[in-house]
């Protein structure tokens, strides 16, 4: 299959060229991560006109993981010994609350934290380690949540009994539904995440079209398909049309995956979450059901959130909301770098934050 | 971490099948996905396949673009 | 600053940086030093030599391509090498961790024999340390090494604008090696390190006297963390072009699988060099008859267009930062 | 042969020498790695250097009389000194663990740089590594030296019958200090390490030019140790007085305690040298005058009664073999 | 206190040249490995005329652990990965029956083996690793034993449940009448240890000239000492005297140490036990009584002792027994050396082996 | 394993005791020797003291070896 092609698709100058034409004022909000970052690193920004702007949504897990979780995880760490932490990579860099306060100090002062590129692998590690509790924290969307699913899976098929999830998993749909709700939230189409996508279907974007009355396109992740994607979208608008489109035709589906589906509800209730700056939003996240409580890492850990107090000056959760480019922020490169990063959009490899640092400030 | 990678399955055993791009193997699951067979091509995510990709879907997709491109000339 | 040294901080990439320029240099300040190059040139009995030091911590120590034995011995050697010297005399000296495998070591030391053999370099002095289980893993290996200084006038200063950038072959692989053979990651990765001696293709660019302006091996950090070395504190740019970057389709597809983009990923049988646009094409033609610099490029050139950054022109024609490293992309894969 | 390495591999006695001769001189055998001096010397644009290399992992990197910082830069200094170089130039490569704090880090770096402006030596060239916790301990470094050659008629092959055997001071006392403030064995012990350069000792001696035969320091396997390496596979032996061996009282008093013989214990700024008997007196009075040579003594001479051994005759009058150090005595002590 | 004095004593050369003239034919033994160890490094041999014959016996506790204890040990190990093993060093070095197995190989490969100086030092590392079971390793005769009775009572007063005593602990006395019923027995006197003596008396040793009509002489460690003890020795031998007499007054009593014994009685019931070289030696072993079962390794991880078969060729058991030199072993510094020792003798560094291997082989 | 090393008691709590030596200080534990007081020396063991050393006794010890070196010259 010639796969490659989709990134850079034959003619595909023809699409930069007219995109560069354009003058109408344009936000679009790129909602999810995988898409700020395959947007900074094929230069699309460089090829659009200053008066289309992509600007980064609430869709990278790590940076809408708020304080109060990562405090909760570290305290965890410190009242249990006997743990191993397992966790997707850019997690453990995630500062809490307190400054010089992170799963990788930790890790550097001896606790066992392992990253994982699979849940599944957590399950491995709760295997070999049958004298140590492990947990692996549940973090993303729809499309990370499949994985913890096979891992529970495995635990209850294999009768593995030191392995807890900490599901802190999100919902895509509500927290567009609260940004979309906030009074000066100020763009005009969404990029959707082809991922996603894949899980929710057409239909779990109709809402932005239907309720909310934004061009709204599905996406995948090669430059070409992002280009495709914000060329129809700049269509709609200069034609006043507002549809739901499926530029990723090859992979996302009108109804997405039921088996996916079928299984998160069989495992997971939805529940009120708490979101890096956009605090708490009903019905957003993802616990595990009563009946998995004994994999559940927030009951046998008694795990609770306190309230925290972040760095003021960190505006992250402007940027996840689309409201400021990273670069507005005061910390922005001198504070907080990826080295040393004070919020969690620059710590992600899939942060706007990141992204702007990285590739973006020439 | 949600990377959408298109992989082509060359076995299956249960839920479990290896699969390949050019040059490199690896060991997904597929038990989110009805009916893979040898052959077929994935979209997978950490370890797990989300979906099928078909050859004519992709052929439909590139013909999308092509229509763009073609619209613009 | 932080207070406890973190994995990122071996690196190579910024925070290596860091902690090089905020730690040691301050203390341990000298012209030699400040430099920071592959290795120093210095005055002995007023002849010039050149002199450099690597400790190898490569995890898994037997890898696709080859060895940390291997390993040592190139790294030292091509550090040498861009330095513009004729590598000469190793120094060898094992960490080895209790219960570490006899038979391993012989493997080891035999790799190392074979290439100090092909690198016609002498290993004339050694040292052994045993650390209790759990205070390594398995060896290390420092090499140090001393060459016969044969062109001299390499330097960061001797950059200008208009300068191309060439890079010697396909860039990432060992970066890429290293990573599928760790974690059960993939089962099966059909690209090899790259691990071997530049010293051929050192001298085949040193031919061009002169014109040479910069060599150096992009290791750690890969070739976006070394571009930006060149560049640096200057008033220059490097501006180089995606299409243009020789890479192993496989390599590629590694990487796009496990989230790593391969500029950073290392190489260990590469060379990354500027030198006077005028002789650019002739470099690369001499490059690529010879086998380790078959898929040799000039990559992009030297401008003023945004001082002191590395830009890539990407395949689409946009373009980007290419910063440093930032955090650990993947310890301990040299 | 055994299968595994185990610590007493790293202990410089007999398992080490075994891991040396049996491992690695036969793959990488050529004259200068095959004498198993402290340093190599070499030819470079027809002058010659010495060459010498040392990783250091010694436990606790803060001990008595100095750190791993002090430690790695005498370690390599002297043994070029004692080659009868003078030390000019070091590389310095750091293995780091993980969670090492950044305050002891820069203590080091103070003390490295305090060590080298004393022995006049530049840092030059450098490498840095991170390795995960549990994979170090702390922090490894290894040090390599440049130094020109001052006298290059140093040598085993130069040792005769009649010949002196000088040491320059108390010996044992840092294999003492070590162990002292390890594992709370002793709650206060008087003596610090010795740790400290013996360029100047080794200059003191080598004024008497070819009456000088060899110099080594008595590092890890101590005194007992270098003895034996002098007169291995030689017609020669070495005796020396129980009586006339300078120890300080309290090193004494550890070591009898501990059940250690301080004949084993490490020095670290220390010289073993056989000159000529007929200038011996003298050597041991110009030393003297020297601060770290105030307790230089000759302490015995070289016979042929018992070929390749060395011989110690006791306070009492008896006399008993010294062998090298067999087994770990303690690991981990530079 | 001028106690260097006894290292060598004013005059002492009159004793030297006397009994360098001295042409009897005299087999001495001594006792324990702490005065083979101060005899080699001090000399002594060389001072003496070869008609007087320093001869090691049974009382060096490593060389004595039978390579069954050995083989229970590092099966201990192999079949708890929980375990500490904690013991005095030279243990560590010790072959069992199967070659290339040792404690120090384990350690090698991972198994926590720590090498302690005291048994209290055991107590603290199952204070500090309460999730491990801490293993102490209690060898060796009359001197050793109390500091194993120590670091019982610590963990019995802080109630420590992690730490278990592996009791191989022995006594001298049976050891010397096994060796003295046997037929072959070619000693004419005894230089007894000082060590010993404080704790057992000076009557501990008076079975020997009163039942077996020997020369014996309590002795200190110092070169001195040890001098004058072979002196007296000779001299009872020259005047046909058989006494006990004491050199070490300054530090052996009649009754020795009534403190240690009553402990000893209270924690450990003697029993017939196995011994390198000398086989089962009837009442010659010390375990622990079944009151303290709970800390007795031997009963909490069901540690028996299987039949095993030793390399044939190494002669330890004739050096115990003082039958033969350990020159006369074939084995002696080619096969055997104290890199790669085959026997214990070679392994301890009190060992008769280990001794005329480094100090004596000129 | 089994050194007798004659420590001389600067301090005392309980059943422990510092002990020294010239330059060297370690704790004991006095457990199993009767009225040790400071100033007085002790036999010490893998950390225990085993027996007293009085100065008499000493200096008896070295009167008894005295007597053997006059008598022999
Ligand atoms: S630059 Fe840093 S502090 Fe500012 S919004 Fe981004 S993450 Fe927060
Ligand atoms: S030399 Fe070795 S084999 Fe022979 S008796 Fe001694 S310990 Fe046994
Ligand atoms: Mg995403
Ligand atoms: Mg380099
Ligand atoms: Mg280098
Ligand atoms: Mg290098
Ligand atoms: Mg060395
Ligand atoms: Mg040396
Ligand atoms: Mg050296
Ligand atoms: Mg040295
Ligand atoms: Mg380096
Ligand atoms: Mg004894």
């Amino acid at each position: 299959m010639h796969l490659s092609e989709f990134k850079k698709p034959q003619d595909i100058y023809v699409v930069i060229n007219y995109l560069k034409g354009i003058d109408k004022k344009i936000n679009i909000m790129e909602v999810c991560g995988t898409h700020t970052m395959a947007i900074a690193k094929s230069g699309i920004k460089s090829l659009l006109p200053p008066n289309i702007k992509l600007i980064s949504g609430p869709g990278c897990p790590v940076c809408v993981t708020p304080s109060e979780e990562i405090d909760a995880v570290l305290e965890l760490c410190k009242n249990n010994k006997n743990l191993i932490i397992t966790t997707y990579g850019d997690m453990i860099k995630v500062p809490g609350s307190k400054p010089n306060e992170s799963l990788e100090r930790l890790k550097a002062q001896g606790q066992d934290v392992r990253i994982v590129y699979s849940a599944l692998d957590a399950v491995d590690i709760a295997k070999e380690n049958k004298e140590k509790d492990i947990v692996f924290l549940g973090i993303g969307f729809e499309t990370t949540t499949p994985g913890t699913i096979l891992a529970l899976e495995e635990a209850i098929n294999q009768k593995i009994n030191n392995f807890y999830i900490y599901s802190m998993h999100k919902l895509v749909e509500p927290a567009l539904r609260a940004l979309l709700e906030q009074p000066d939230f100020d763009i005009d189409a969404f990029l959707c995440p082809g991922h996603v996508g894949a899980v929710i279907g057409e239909e779990g974007f109709e809402f932005l079209v239907k309720e909310y009355n934004k061009p709204s396109v599905i996406c995948g992740f090669e430059a070409g398909d992002i280009l495709i994607a914000i060329y129809k979208i700049v269509n709609q608008i200069l034609n006043n049309r507002v549809e739901l489109e499926n530029e990723y035709k090859r992979v996302v589906k009108k109804e997405g995956n039921k088996i996916i589906k079928n299984k998160v509800e069989t495992y997971f209730k939805v529940s009120d979450d708490l979101w890096r700056g956009l605090g708490l939003i009903q019905n957003s996240g993802l616990k595990l059901k009563d009946e998995f409580k004994e994999y559940d890492a927030s009951k046998k850990f008694n795990i609770t959130l306190k309230q925290s107090n972040i760095n003021s000056a960190c505006k992250c959760g402007d940027v996840i909301k689309g409201k400021i480019e990273p670069t507005i922020c005061p910390l922005f490169g001198k504070v907080c770098t990826p080295e040393n990063p004070v919020g969690p959009c620059m710590v992600s490899s899939e942060g706007a934050c990141a992204a702007y640092y990285k590739y973006l400030v020439f | 971490m949600c990377l959408a990678v298109p992989l082509k399955v060359i076995s299956i055993e249960g839920n479990t099948a290896q699969a390949e791009i050019e040059g490199v193997k690896r060991t997904i699951r597929i038990d989110f996905v009805k009916n893979v067979n040898v052959g077929d091509y994935v979209i997978v995510h950490a370890g797990f396949a989300i979906e099928k990709l078909k050859e004519e879907d992709a052929i439909e997709n590139l013909r999308l673009i092509k229509e763009v491109t073609d619209a613009l000339k | 600053m932080d207070d406890i040294i973190t994995l990122s901080y071996g690196s190579g990439g910024k925070k290596t940086s860091h902690l090089i320029e905020d730690i040691i240099l301050p203390s341990l300040s000298c012209d030699e030093l400040n430099k920071l190059s592959d290795g120093a040139v210095l005055d002995v009995f007023s002849n010039k030599i050149a002199f450099s030091t690597d400790s190898f911590v490569v995890s898994p120590y037997f890898f696709p391509g080859g060895d940390i034995g291997k390993l040592a011995v190139c790294g030292t050697v091509n550090d040498l090498s861009v330095c513009g010297a004729k590598p000469e005399y190793l120094s060898l000296s094992l960490i080895i961790e209790e219960g570490f495998k006899i038979e391993e070591l012989k493997k080891i030391i035999k790799s190392i024999e074979e290439t100090s053999k092909i690198c016609n370099v002498k290993i004339v002095t050694g040292d052994t340390k045993v650390v209790e289980k759990g205070k390594g893993d398995g060896i290390y290996i420092n090499t140090s090494g001393i060459g016969r200084l044969i062109y001299e006038d390499l330097g960061k200063d001797k950059i200008s604008e208009g300068d191309a950038v060439i890079v010697t072959g396909c860039i990432g692989d060992h970066g890429a090696a290293i990573m599928a053979s760790r974690n059960n990651l993939v089962d099966e990765f059909n690209v090899k390190s790259d691990c071997a001696p530049v010293y051929e293709l050192a001298q085949c660019i040193l031919q061009y006297g002169d014109k040479v302006k910069i060599m150096r091996d992009p290791t750690r950090g890969g070739v976006a963390t070394t571009l930006n070395e060149f560049v640096e504190n200057s008033e220059f740019t490097i501006e180089i072009s995606e299409e243009k970057i020789p890479i192993n389709v496989e390599t590629n597809n590694l990487c796009e699988i496990l989230g790593i983009d391969p500029l950073y990923s290392a190489n260990e049988g590469k060379i990354l060099a500027i030198v006077d646009s005028s002789v650019a094409e002739n470099v690369v033609n001499d490059l690529r008859k010879i086998e380790l610099g078959k898929d040799a490029a000039i990559i992009g050139y030297v401008t003023k267009n945004f001082p002191s950054k590395v830009v890539l022109h990407t395949n689409l024609g946009g373009k980007r930062v290419l910063s440093k490293l930032t955090g650990a992309q993947l310890p301990r894969i040299c």
